[in-house]
Order: C-alpha cells, then structure tokens, then sequence
C-alpha cells in the first residue's frame, strides 16, 4: 500500500503493529483509545494464529500481556491515562522479568477520572517508570499519524533486542485525529527468544520467567545488569529532531501533539523576528539530554511546553543543567494551547519578561 | 524388590522451601505425576502464584512463568493463547485466587479458558505469616482476625467451587482433600482429569485441594491434617461440581 | 524377609511426621538422635521388617524424601 | 495556504462524514490535510464537529479555534462558532434549522436551506451534503473531480450505491 | 385533578445526558422513588460508577460520591464503615460491576457489607462506545465482537445474580426488567426491598435490572424493549435469587 | 505515656496513627508492612467506632479508603512496593477529588516482585504522583520510629489541611526495627469537613465528591486551584534536617533509613578530617529545593545517597541547578548500604576522583 | 371530560416515543413539527380526551418529562 | 561507647527476643538502643538473626554487618557471621550444637553447651538466655538488674510465670 490513506492515529497504529509482526492484543476499552481496540477486534480473528480478547479489566490486559510475552510471542496492549494506572503493577513485572511488549497510552486529562480530552500529563509515570522499584519502559513520543506507524516497529524492535517493555506515548489529539500516511515497506525484525517459556519439548532445559530474588545480592545484580542496559540504550537510542534551530537563541522543547501547536508558533515568532527553534524529543526515555544539553549552551533560554502542569520540563532542566534558563508554559484539563499563547510566551521570554 | 514410589520425574531435584509437613509439597508431586503420567511435560508452562508456592517455578521440570499476585490466571490466558498446543496451568493459593485475584478467576472461568487451576485452600496467607483468607473459617484466630473471624465485621467465607460452577465456562470442577492417603489419592485422581480436560479441549478446570498451613494454624502436622478434616471438610465438602463428561453423557 | 522397603533421604525429610502417622505397620519413627543439615530430625524405618511396600508413607510425604520398593519375589 | 475548517451540527447530521469527504478531497489535490473530530461520550442528540484543515505545507494544529470556513447545521454550533471565525473567514450555515442572526461584516456569510431541500429532494439525511457542495462552491479550492474522489475514499464499498445521492446533494448545494 | 404522577423529590431538576429512551433514566426515577418513600434521602449517599450512569452525581439530591470504575461497591463499604447510620447505594453498570469490578462486586457480597447495588445490566459498555460486556449475549454484535460474540473466543456470558446467591453474604437479590410497565412495577419494588433489606441490617441487596442501550445496540427505543424482552430475559431469567425474609420464615 | 519504650517502627506508626484520631484502617497484608495491619486488627475493634478491614486487595483497600475520606472520617491504608503500584488508580482519584488520607509505603526492593529487603526505588512514584494526571502527594520520610510517630500527626493534619492525600514513605528497614520511643501529648487538629459526603439530613446542599469535568476548561481550573494549593505547599511545608553542615565543604544527601547510616559515614569522614556534612530532606514532596539550593552556593561537590540505582538524586540535580557537582552512590536489591561504602564515596569526592 | 391530564415538560423530553407505544388509550404522538432545544420531536397529547391519567406513560418516561394527573371528581 | 550485636540461630530458637531483652537491658541503662531483625516469609527452620546496637551517642545503621558480639546458635550462623566480626570482637556461641573451629586469634571465642544444660537443667526452649547471660557476663556491659528489667519489659504479661525460668536460664549462663 504506497497509496495515502486517511487514518486515525488509533486505526494506524493498530495496523502498524499487525505489519510490525504482533498479532496478540490484549485489552479494555477506554476513551481515547477505544478505536485502536476496535480495529485490532476486526483485523486479528482473521489473522492465523491472531489474538484478540478483551479482558475483564486493565490489570488482566496487562498480564495475559506478561503471559504472551513469556511465551515469547510479540504481544500489546493500549489504553488511556486511568487504564495504565492499573497497569502499574503489571508492567513493573513485565520490566523486572526483562520481557519486551508494548503499551500504548492514549493520554486523556487527570488526575483522576478527569475528562477524555487530550493531554500529557502522564509523562512522568510514563519516563520515571510506572510501577515500583524504578524500572524504565522505552517511551516513544510520535507527533503525527505517520510517525505513529514508523514508531511502532522502533518499539517492538527495541524492547526485544533490550528485553524491556516499550510505550507509545500518544493522547486524545493524536489518536483520535485523521492524516494522510503510507505504511512501510518495513519487514519486522524478529529475534529468536531461547528464554521463552512455550515448552521445553524436551530439546532444552526448562526456561523461568520470574522477578523475584529473594537474596539481595542476586535481585541487585539483576538491577545492575538492567541498569548496564539502561545506559546503552541512553548512549545509542535517544532521539529527537529540530526545527529552526540553526541559528536559534531560543529553543522551544516540546513533544508529541503539543509540538505542532508549537511548529506553528515558531513559524509565527520567526516572522516577528525572533530567532527561536523547536527541539522535539521523540523519545522520551531515554530523554535526548545530550543534544539538549550541547544546545543549551549557545541559547539565551528555553521554553518547555506541554499539555501538564509541567513533567517533561523537569527533564529539560536536568538537560540543561543551569546552562540557561527554563521556562515553562502549559495547558491542563485536556486544553490544547493554541499557537498564538505560545507565541505570547516566545516573546515574553525574547524580552526578557520571563527569566 | 521393585521400585513402585519415587520422585516423579517432572519434579526438580530442588529441595522445597515449605515448612515441615506442608501440604504444598503432596499437591506438587500430584501434580508432577499427572504432567508425567500425561507424558506433557515438554508443553507444559506452570504458572506460579504469590504465596508460599512462589518458588513453584524451582520446583517443577516444565517451563514455568511467575505472575504478579492474583493474576495467574490471566498470565496463564496470555500464554495458552499465544501457544496453541500448550498445556498451561496455574497453581494458587486462597489469597491469591480468591482475594485480590477474584475477578482473573471468575473470568478465566466463565470465558471457559482452556487451562488448569490448581487451587490451594489452606484458609490463610501462608506466605505473610498468617492473616485472614478469603477462605478463613468463622472463628478462625488470624493474625488479623486476632478475636477469631466475626463474619458480621470481616464477612463469609466464600465458597469457591461453588461459585464457579454457575458459570458457563467450566469445564471440570472438583474439591479434595490431602489430609488422608484415600484424600490424596482421589486428589491425584481430579488433578490429572483436569489436566485431561484442558488437553481435550474441554474448557476451564479447577481442583481445589483443601490443604494445611502447620505453621500459621499453629499445629503439628498430624495436628493440622486432624483440623483440616474437622473443620474444613465440613464447611467445603469434597465432591464434584462440573463435569463435561457427565454433562455430555447426560445430555 | 519384609515385603517392602523404603529408603529416606535425610538430606530432604524434615522431620514432619507424616509418614509416621499415616504408615499402617509402625514402620517408621523420626530419629531424635539426629540432626539433619536443617535441623530436623529425620524419620527412619524402626520396624523395617513390618514394611509391607504399600507406600503410604510416601503418598504423605510432602518432601518426595521417601523411595518404596517392593518385593514381588 | 492553510484553510481551518469547521464542520458543526447535532450528532448524527453527518458533520464528521462530511469533514471527511472534505480532507479526502484535498489529499487528492495533492495537500496536506487533517481532521479531528470532536469525541466524547457517543449519545445521541449531543453536539459534534469536526476540524479540517488543509493546507500546503505541513499543518501545525489540526484543532481549528478561529475557522477560516464555518459549515454550521443547527443553532447551537452557530452560536458557538460564529463568533470564533477569523477575520476575511466564511460561514454558511443550514437555514432551515437556524434563524440566528450574526451582524459581524468582517467575514462573508451564506446561508441554504439544506434540510428542507434535502426532504423535497428526496434526499433525506443529506443536508451536510448540500451544505458541504454550497462550502466548495464558496470556498473554492477543492475541484469538483477531488470532491467525488474524496467521495468514493469515505463511502464504504458495500454502500456504494449511496454514492450517487452524495453526488447529487453536493449538485444540489452549488446549484443554490 | 390530582397529581398522581411527578418527579420524585430526591431527583434533581437537572435533565440528564442519556440518550433518548435510554433506561438508565427510568431506574434513576425508581431509585429516587424508593428514598422519597422511605424518607432517607437526609442519610443517603450514592455512589456513581464509571459507564454511562458516571453522571449520576447530578442527577440525586442526597449525597454522592464518584468512584473509580468498578470499584463503587469498596467505596461505598468506606462509607458505611465510617458512617454508621448512613443507607449507602451503587448504581453501576455490567462493565463496572461485573468486569472490572467483580472482586469488588463478589467481596462486598461475601461480607454481607450492608449496602445496596443497583445494577444496570444493559448487554454492552455503553459510555465507551459499545464494546462487548461480560452480560454481552452470545452471537451479539458490538465493536468489540465485530462478528458476533463468540464464546468460545470471548467467553460466555455472566449470569451475576446466580452466582452471588451461591455466597452467605446477600440478603437480597433479584433480578428485574424495564421493558414493560409491569416490569417497571416489580423493578420498583424490588429496588425498595434492597433499601429495606440494608436500613434492616440484613447485609448485601442488589437488584440487577435488564436494560437497553438504545444507542449501542442500533435499535429504537421501543425497539430494544422488544429485543430486551426476546433475547435477554431468556438468558437472563427475572427473579429472586436471596431473600433474608423468605429465610427467616424458612429457618 | 512518657516511658520509653521498645517499638517497630510499623508498630509505633500504627498506634500513632490511632492517636492521631485516624481509626479506619482498609489493608491488604504485604510483608514488610504486616505488623502494622495486625496492630491495627488488635486496637481498632476496641475503639468506639474503630473500623479494621482487610480488603480482598489493594485496589479494594485504597477506595474504601476514598469511601472513609470522602464521608469525612481520618482514614489510611499501607501497603509496600508492589501494593502501592495497584493503589496508583485510586489515589489519582482521591487527589483528583481533593481528599485527604494517609498511605503508608513501607518499600521492599523492586521492580516486580522483587525481594522483601528495604528498598528506596519508589521514591519516583511517591513523588511524581504515583497514578496518571501529575498529582502530588505530601511525601514524609522519617528516618527514625519517634520521627514516624511525629510525621503521622504532621500527615494527617497538613492532608486535610490541603485537603490532598499524605505517604508515609517508610521502608523494610525502618518497618522492621524497634528502637525506644515516646509519644507524644499531642491532640490531633480536627477541622470541620463541611464538604463531607455523609448524607446532608436535610440541613445543607448535597456534597458531591468527584473527579470528573467533562469540560476542559472547568478541568483546568479544578488543576489550577490545585497548583496553586501546591506551590503553597512548596512555599511553607518542605523540611530538611542538617547536620554537621555548619562548616562544610561537602554535603550528602540522603534520607529516611538510609540517612542514618550516611550519618556514621559522615562521622567517620569528620575523624578523617574531610568537612562534610548531611542533609537530609524529611519531606520529598515538597522537596526541600531552596535549602539545598542555597547550601550549594557554597559547597564543592555533593553525593545523593539511596537506596535505588538513583532517583532522588534528580531532584537534588533540579535544586542544584549547575551550582556544584552532584554525585550518586545507591544500593539496591534490598541491600543496605553500609557506612565504609559510603565514607570511601565521599574521600572519592573530596580528592576529586569523582567530578 | 377526560379522567386523566399529563403535562409533558417539552425541554425534558428527548422523543424517545416510550410513552407513545406504552399508552394504553392511543393519548400521546410525536410532534413532528416542533424541535425542542435539544433537537428533539416532543410528545404531546393528541388524544388528550381519552386520557385515563393511569400514568403508564410517565411510568416508561426516562426522562421525567411527564406529569400526571387524575380527576377523582 | 558503640556495642554492635549479632543473634544467630533457628528460626524457633528465641533469638529475636533475646535480642529485645537486650535491647530493653541497654535501655533501662539509659543507651540508645535499635533492634532490628533478618525478616521474611514466616516459615519454620529458617534462620533467623536480629542485630542489637546499644551505644551512647545516636545510633546510625541498625543493620550490624560486623558484629563486636556474635551469639551464634547453630552452626549455618556460625559459619555465616563468625568471619565478620569485627577485630577485636567476641563470640558466644552454643557448644551443643555447634562443632566448627574458628581460627581467627584477633577476637575472643566462648562457648557453653547450652542446649544441653538447658535440657539437663529442665529449662527446655531457654538455651538463648543462657548463651544471653554468657555473653552479657563476658561483655560486662549491661548491670543484673537491666537485664531482668529487660526481661520483665518483653516478655507479655499473660506470660510472666516464665520470667523465673528465664532469669535462672540467664543466671546458668553467667555462671557456666
Ligand atoms: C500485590 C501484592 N499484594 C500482596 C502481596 C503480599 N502477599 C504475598 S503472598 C500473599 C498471600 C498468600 O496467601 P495465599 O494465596 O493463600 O497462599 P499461601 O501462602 O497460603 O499458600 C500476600 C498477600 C504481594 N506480594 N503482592
Ligand atoms: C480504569 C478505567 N477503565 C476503563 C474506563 C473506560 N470506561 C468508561 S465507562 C466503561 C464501561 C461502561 O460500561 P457499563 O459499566 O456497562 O456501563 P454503561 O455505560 O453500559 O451504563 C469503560 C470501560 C475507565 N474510565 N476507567
Ligand atoms: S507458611 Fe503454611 S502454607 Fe506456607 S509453607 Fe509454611 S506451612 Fe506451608
Ligand atoms: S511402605 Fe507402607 S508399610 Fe512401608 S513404611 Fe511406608 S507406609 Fe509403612
Ligand atoms: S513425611 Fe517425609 S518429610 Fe515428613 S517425616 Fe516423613 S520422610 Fe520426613
Ligand atoms: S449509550 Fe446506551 S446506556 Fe449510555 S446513555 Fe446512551 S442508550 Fe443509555
Ligand atoms: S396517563 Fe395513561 S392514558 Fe393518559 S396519556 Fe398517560 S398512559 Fe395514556
Ligand atoms: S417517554 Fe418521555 S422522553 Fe420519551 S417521548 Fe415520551 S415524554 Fe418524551
Ligand atoms: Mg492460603
Ligand atoms: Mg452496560
């Protein structure tokens, strides 16, 4: 299919994953997501061997996601900001018993049961590990219905050659919006998985998927060696793209749907005059900290803006490291800024209003 | 002289690290002989629980998987799904099943999932050291029912077996005993029917094996096999509940 | 000459009785004059000639610490 | 260019359809487009719009707040929206269903009594359609022919012979 | 003339957001009439769910409490628990008490938690859309089950009242419909006998009522009445499943 | 009760939560915490009113907790690691609602199930808002048993006082140990809750608790007006303890148990005649920003001691701002780590070896 | 004059037709050619003489739209 | 003055609460004191040990890694903690049950067949108080009467009768 098709950010990213090779999908439904779910419980009865099965609830979802995954099969879930609560404890153990999935936020407002309108607000349960114990899931933040497809195979490819579970950061915006998008002709890469358990067959020792190590010194071994994984993939799969940024003094830092309003406030900040560029983390974790860091030594500031209260902003000013300022500038309750606020906030800070 | 009892074979060689005369370590070897006798072993993917059988995973010879507390029964979904020839079972303890993994038990059950539940009532949380089980007996002293189980306050204690038979999904249902040698052997008996059932496609099956925790019920272990009978048996009587086979030559 | 035999592995048997109890001959005692590496007191054949190789014993043991064998001779 | 369109009626009007039909249209004519509908509980009788926006270059927001294009249905998105169109913007709205009256003069407004023609058209459930043929008209980006491809893109197959009619409500909408 | 029929006292004047002939507003009115008869609505707090009904809050002039999906039934146990003189109710949907809820749903019962549920078993998750509920009848269609549910894929569905009147907790349970003036009668009923059933103290009341979802199923509202009343009531057979008085005059 | 006496610290936190005024307690049992369930399952049927109940899980025991909270009673649950990532639903909901409680995490070594040993890897998700939406709750982190009866009091009251939900972030450690304690003559400060669902009696308005605004912008505020009772937090309520920091060259930052053994390295250090010094923040949320701030200015280096692969350490790098170079030395697994360990980190630092 | 009166509250009520098919006495249509503000075809009486105020129609109303009223005189 | 303490042994065999007995001696002398014990999944024949530190001044780690006094009770713990006493340290430990050689000459090494006297004595179960009045003759810190203080402090009132018992156990240790 080279031809465009119109498609829902949802609708995409459940027919990225049937090409990226993962046909077993467990899940609840929930708004925003509900048309992801949808689409996968009309594509995969059709698919040999394709699994589709609502669960009785998130917590389920999430561990016949555990189960699917030890058996070594290529397996997800999705949902939206309330649903990965509930996932939490789950996907911890997915992290601590170093299987790859993926998990798909569709982020709506909280905290609570807030609204269904889009936001970010779950960066840092989604970048500091949702769950206990400190593990990291890969965090991949798309901005447009194509580069939800493109992220997709990244995601299955990375968690597998890692072992660790991978989200895809979207929300309401994202999913629910219709843009013209191409799929790949991207063969997915599949990697043999000795560990799974699917049966020995009496052709191997018998394989244990397990995170409890009840001797401290074998459960900290097993985090260092996760913690050695951790930083390979921060030296090697950090992303993030620019826009503008060549001759920027300013640098708005911003991701996912949020990013667009932004483009378009640069776009309206240049014809002011304002030299002011875009850094636009695509992943998340591992946060592009270097490329901002280096950055953030010729600006005169920055601008973080997100769709919270102010999540990400923390990552930036760990980046950044006091090299400039950081400012901050968001929406809640599921309010998209709009393009004209931004620019207020770019010419505040080009003025010397806000630090 | 022949050998006519030893270790069966999908049983590891790691010693148990259940208290003495534990129940756990009989239901284990029933089920090690079902999987042998069955000739499964190599598709067959355990799932153990948390509670004391935690570290079933050491103690079984088939591929194993451990599930975060209460959710066996959804692990086990995930991989009976995922590999279709497989033969996957789950082994509980009461908090596990029947507490915090109630709605993973009702589900997999009424979905009729085609996996085998091995259900461990010994009426407390062994592993925590020993509070109330959703299986606690009325009057029962727990850690956290220190003036015996008020049903008015802490509420009944459920009936497990029994519920799950009003369900659609089912497909063999029974409750035993270990406390005697005829208990165990009739246990041996449903464990590998169960067993059966799955591999012949029959639906969910479940054996809850009425089982004793010395430690927390603090008693010898003939002391606590003499309570079990006691007590328990009379509040959950042994017997089947759902049988495909009896269902289909009935009707 | 008994009609079964039963062999206990010490290193696994801990000390629980069972057998004990459940064996209809009065086979079997737990030796308090030993301490295996756990700390238990291992069970042993007392009366091993009573032993009829009906592995009761061993249908009871949580341990898998007894091996039966019986004489068809 | 960048055109923010606004499509606003009562649920089950078609606004969502007819947003559609409008992105498909501007995708075969080669721009970048968007659409986003407004979500939310699915009940009936509730309000639903959707926001298109074509353009050609890469599009920023695909949420529209000031619409360059206002196709209004009923009288509540009228009254929420009108106010909202940018300045130089268009509105045309089902007069059949609204009486309201807007005395901006910075924006044009157009006004067709889609629903009534629909029902003497036999046309029944096809007032966004005419609505939609009026917009092109007015607007005057999209071609005639994209406007059909982005027909045949947004009717399922196995009701294809609805086509047709579509065709004929869009005829209707710039013929009056 | 008389008035012989208006808006019971304990509903708010709010009009409510469901869909045109949505049933949810007839048990909403059954509800308010019950606390007006029994003049309760000062000590009443109400606990709204997430699904369709996640409005209730607006729509009850005693107190309200918005739980999490699923979990009213452990929010209103909070309530009761902490405020003794209170009459606590639920008001959930079969996505929220018997999928997502049902440990919540089956512990509240097996305590006896003296509190009353209303349950609106309407055959599909109406708020998200209509995907496919654990009530959802075999061979329905919904977003969910594209082709019709398949049980053998998607699991049979639950018969919730069954399975509860198994456990020790329940003082009253019934099954009732709306599709019919009758039927609105006896559901009236039955909802006043679970709020007398809790201000006696004779433990857990829930009424499950059969309802439509006249938006997700694609049908009129008169239209899903007639389906209603032809495909649900026969999988779902009206009744009394537990009653504390029957009981007592029994025992 | 003056006389000293030998207590647990799951214990001691029990009774002083009964002598706070807080006597419903909804659990479900988890080692390391289950001392402090049974004591409660002890006292609390004695007590007018006392309301003990095992729920049937944690996602159970956190809303009836919302259930207590919102009727207006003083309620709490505890739990450890993997209990607390099932809760992450409901105390979203209760801060979304603006209800006050306690939640005691009494943290074991993750992710997953990990082991039972003390742990300090949930030091993220206590202090990011565990649950979606970016809701904070006050975070205490005692590290002695008299400082954990004295924070209860502190939690219940400041809770209702913002009305947002208050965490004990206790640990294996800190659970375990008896050390001799006194409680205080302290009344508990009980406001009136007029905003209480527990029936109006026909003397008021309905209250309605709820977390759900449809409308953005009425989402928006609700998160506003909550921001703005947060930065009020922020401003009057973090605390931090110091020692030796009089004249010091170097500072370590450490909290909770972990606190008490940096406390003997710095002992040992000061003997080596290395000026250093501790601070140690009491509360993680608010964290104590402005006074490790300041004290940076001054400082050469500083080493973030936990009992994680390093966590809190973002926070001290975000207060720190570039100042001076911030080094991190953790443990994990459930591995404590023991003063040598930590007095050679700290020579390290002080000849430079570390930056 | 009719034993029965109902007052339909025309804002209240969403043309769902319950209280039409549920009438005994053939009393309630839609109004097809009123919209209320919600986009609705409200019932209203067309057979009002017939009505015996038995309120089955406000019984099936899920939106409380009807009042009823009963001549005894 | 910072003595850190290690008790050893069997789960069963009493050594947490001779570690509170100590604790509570330090205490009624007015020390800081912690007690802290190994913990886990409750089950019968584990090990089990608890660390006590009584000291003058505030009592950083309660975790003793490198005991000043071990009281071992079996031969595991005796092998585990024998080796990370701290130089210049002391261990008591329980000749009945205990055969290994330490061969270490930078600290000190008692022994008492406590097991045995404590069966031959018919003061069966209290073999830790007799190793615990060993030890506390040997580290001569805590006074006979903190000792019983502690002793009345921790064990439960409903079980005083057995505090004679214990005292006579502490005292055959002392003098052994
Ligand atoms: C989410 C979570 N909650 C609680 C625990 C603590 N926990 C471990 S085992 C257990 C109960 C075990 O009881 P049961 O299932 O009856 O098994 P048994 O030990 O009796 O065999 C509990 C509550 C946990 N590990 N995870
Ligand atoms: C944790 C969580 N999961 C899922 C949802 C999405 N959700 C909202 S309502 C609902 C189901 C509603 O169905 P039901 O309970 O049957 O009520 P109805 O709408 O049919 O009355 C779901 C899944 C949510 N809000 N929170
Ligand atoms: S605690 Fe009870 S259930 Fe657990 S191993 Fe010991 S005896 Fe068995
Ligand atoms: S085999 Fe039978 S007779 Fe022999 S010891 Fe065992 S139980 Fe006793
Ligand atoms: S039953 Fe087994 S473990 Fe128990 S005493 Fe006998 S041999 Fe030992
Ligand atoms: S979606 Fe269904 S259940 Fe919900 S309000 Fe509409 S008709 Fe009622
Ligand atoms: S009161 Fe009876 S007769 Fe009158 S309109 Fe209503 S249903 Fe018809
Ligand atoms: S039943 Fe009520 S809402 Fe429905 S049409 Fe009649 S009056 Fe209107
Ligand atoms: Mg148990
Ligand atoms: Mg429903």
């Amino acid at each position: 299919m080279s031809e465009k098709i119109l498609m829902k950010g949802n609708e995409a990213l459940a027919e990225a994953a049937i090409r990226a090779g993962c046909i077993r999908f467990f899940g609840y439904p929930i708004t925003p997501q509900t048309e992801l779910a949808a689409y996968m419980a009309k594509r995969l009865p059709k698919i040999e061997g394709g699994v589709y099965l609502q669960a009785e609830s998130e917590v389920s979802a999430i561990n016949m996601v555990l189960g699917s995954a030890a058996s070594g099969a290529r397996a997800m879930t999705s949902s939206s900001s309330p649903g990965i609560s509930l996932k939490a404890e789950g996907i911890s153990y997915i992290a601590g018993s170093d299987l790859p999935c993926l998990i798909v936020n569709v982020q709506r407002a909280g905290p609570g049961l807030g609204g269904i309108q889009p936001s970010q607000a779950d960066y840092w349960v989604s970048t500091r590990g949702v769950g206990h114990g400190g593990a990291r899931l890969l965090v991949f933040a798309p901005n447009s219905v194509q580069e939800v497809i493109d992220l997709v195979f990244d995601a299955f490819e990375l968690a597998e050659k890692y072992r660790i579970p991978a989200m895809i950061l979207s929300d309401g915006l994202l999913g629910q919006m219709m843009e013209p998008v191409v799929f790949p002709d991207r063969a997915p890469v599949l990697l043999e998985k000795p560990w799974a358990a699917n049966g020995h067959r009496d052709k191997r020792n018998k394989n244990i998927i397990n995170s409890l190590y009840l001797q401290a010194s074998e459960l900290e071994e097993k985090v260092r060696q996760r913690e050695l994984r951790y930083r390979e993939i921060e030296e090697k799969h950090s992303k993030a793209s620019e826009y503008m940024m060549d001759d920027a003094e300013y640098a708005v830092v911003s991701y996912g749907a949020t990013s667009r309003v932004a483009g378009s406030a640069i776009d309206a900040a240049r014809e002011k005059g304002i030299r002011v560029g875009l850094i636009r983390p695509v992943t998340l974790w591992p946060f592009p900290s270097k490329q901002i860091f280096e950055k953030s030594k010729n600006l005169k500031g920055i601008l973080a803006v997100e769709m919270s209260s102010g999540q990400m902003v923390d990552d930036v000013r760990l980046a950044v490291n006091g090299n400039c300022p950081v400012n901050f500038f968001g929406r809640t309750g599921g309010i998209i800024p709009t393009p004209m606020e931004i620019l207020s906030e770019i010419e505040k800070m080009s003025k010397g209003d806000i630090k | 002289m022949k050998t006519v009892f030893q270790k069966p074979r999908s049983l590891s060689d790691t010693p148990t690290h259940y208290c003495p005369g534990c129940t756990h370590g009989i239901v284990h070897r029933l089920v090690a002989e079902a999987i042998d006798e069955l000739g499964i072993e190599g598709r067959t993917i355990g799932i153990a629980p948390v509670g004391c059988s935690v570290s079933a995973y050491n103690y079984f010879n088939n591929d194993m998987v451990q599930a975060p507390h209460g959710r066996a029964p959804a692990v086990a979904t995930g991989i009976k799904r995922s590999v279709k020839d497989s033969v996957v079972f789950t082994y509980q303890g009461d908090g596990d099943l029947a507490a915090i993994g109630t709605a993973e038990t009702v589900h997999a059950a009424t979905r009729g999932e085609n996996i085998t539940v091995i259900f461990i009532n010994n009426a407390i949380y062994g592993m925590t050291g020993g509070q109330m089980a959703p299986t606690t007996l009325e009057g029962q002293v727990t850690q956290t029912t220190p003036y015996g189980r008020d049903a008015s306050i802490a509420g009944n204690p459920i009936r497990v077996s029994e519920m799950l038979a009003t369900l659609d999904g089912p497909g063999y249902i029974e409750r035993v005993a270990v406390d005697s040698p005829a208990h165990v052997r009739a246990a041996k008996k449903a464990i590998k029917k169960a067993f059966e059932t799955q591999i012949k496609g029959k639906g969910f099956s479940l054996i809850e094996v009425i089982s004793t925790c010395p430690t927390n019920w603090g008693l010898s272990p003939g002391d606590a096999m003499v309570w079990l009978r006691e007590n328990m048996i009379p509040h959950y009587p042994l017997g089947v509940f759902v049988d495909w086979e009896k269902e289909e030559n009935d009707g | 000459m008994a009609k079964g035999r039963v062999v206990i592995d010490e290193r696994l048997c801990k000390g629980c009785s069972l057998c004990v109890i459940n064996c209809p001959m009065g086979v079997l005692e737990l030796d308090s004059s030993k301490l295996n590496e756990k700390g238990y007191n291992p069970a042993t054949p007392v009366n091993a000639d009573k032993c009829t190789g009906c592995a009761i014993c061993a249908l009871m043991c949580p341990d898998v610490a007894i091996t039966v064998e019986r004489g068809d001779n | 260019m960048v055109k923010n369109i606004i499509f606003a009626g009562f649920g089950g009007q078609g606004v969502l359809f007819a947003g559609k039909v409008t992105a498909y249209a501007g995708l075969s004519q080669g721009y970048e487009v968007s659409w986003l509908p407004s979500y939310g509980p699915e009940m009936r009788g509730g309000t639903a719009n959707c926001s298109v926006v074509i353009a050609d270059r890469p599009i920023g927001s695909p949420l529209v707040i000031n619409p360059d294009v206002l196709i209004a249905m009923n009288k509540p998105s009228f009254e929420k929206f009108a106010p909202l169109v940018a300045s130089g913007g268009i509105i045309i709205y089902d007069s059949s269903l609204i009486d309201s009256k807007c005395d901006r003069d910075d924006i044009e407004i157009y006004d067709i009594n889609a629903t009534e023609l629909s029902q003497s058209e036999n046309l029944k459930g096809l007032s966004n359609m005419i609505l939609l043929g009026k917009a092109m008209k007015v607007v005057g980006i999209l071609k005639d022919k994209s406007i059909e491809e982005g027909l045949v893109k947004s009717v399922p197959p196995r009701k294809s012979e609805l086509l047709k009619h579509n065709m004929r409500a869009i005829e209707l909408g710039k013929n009056n």
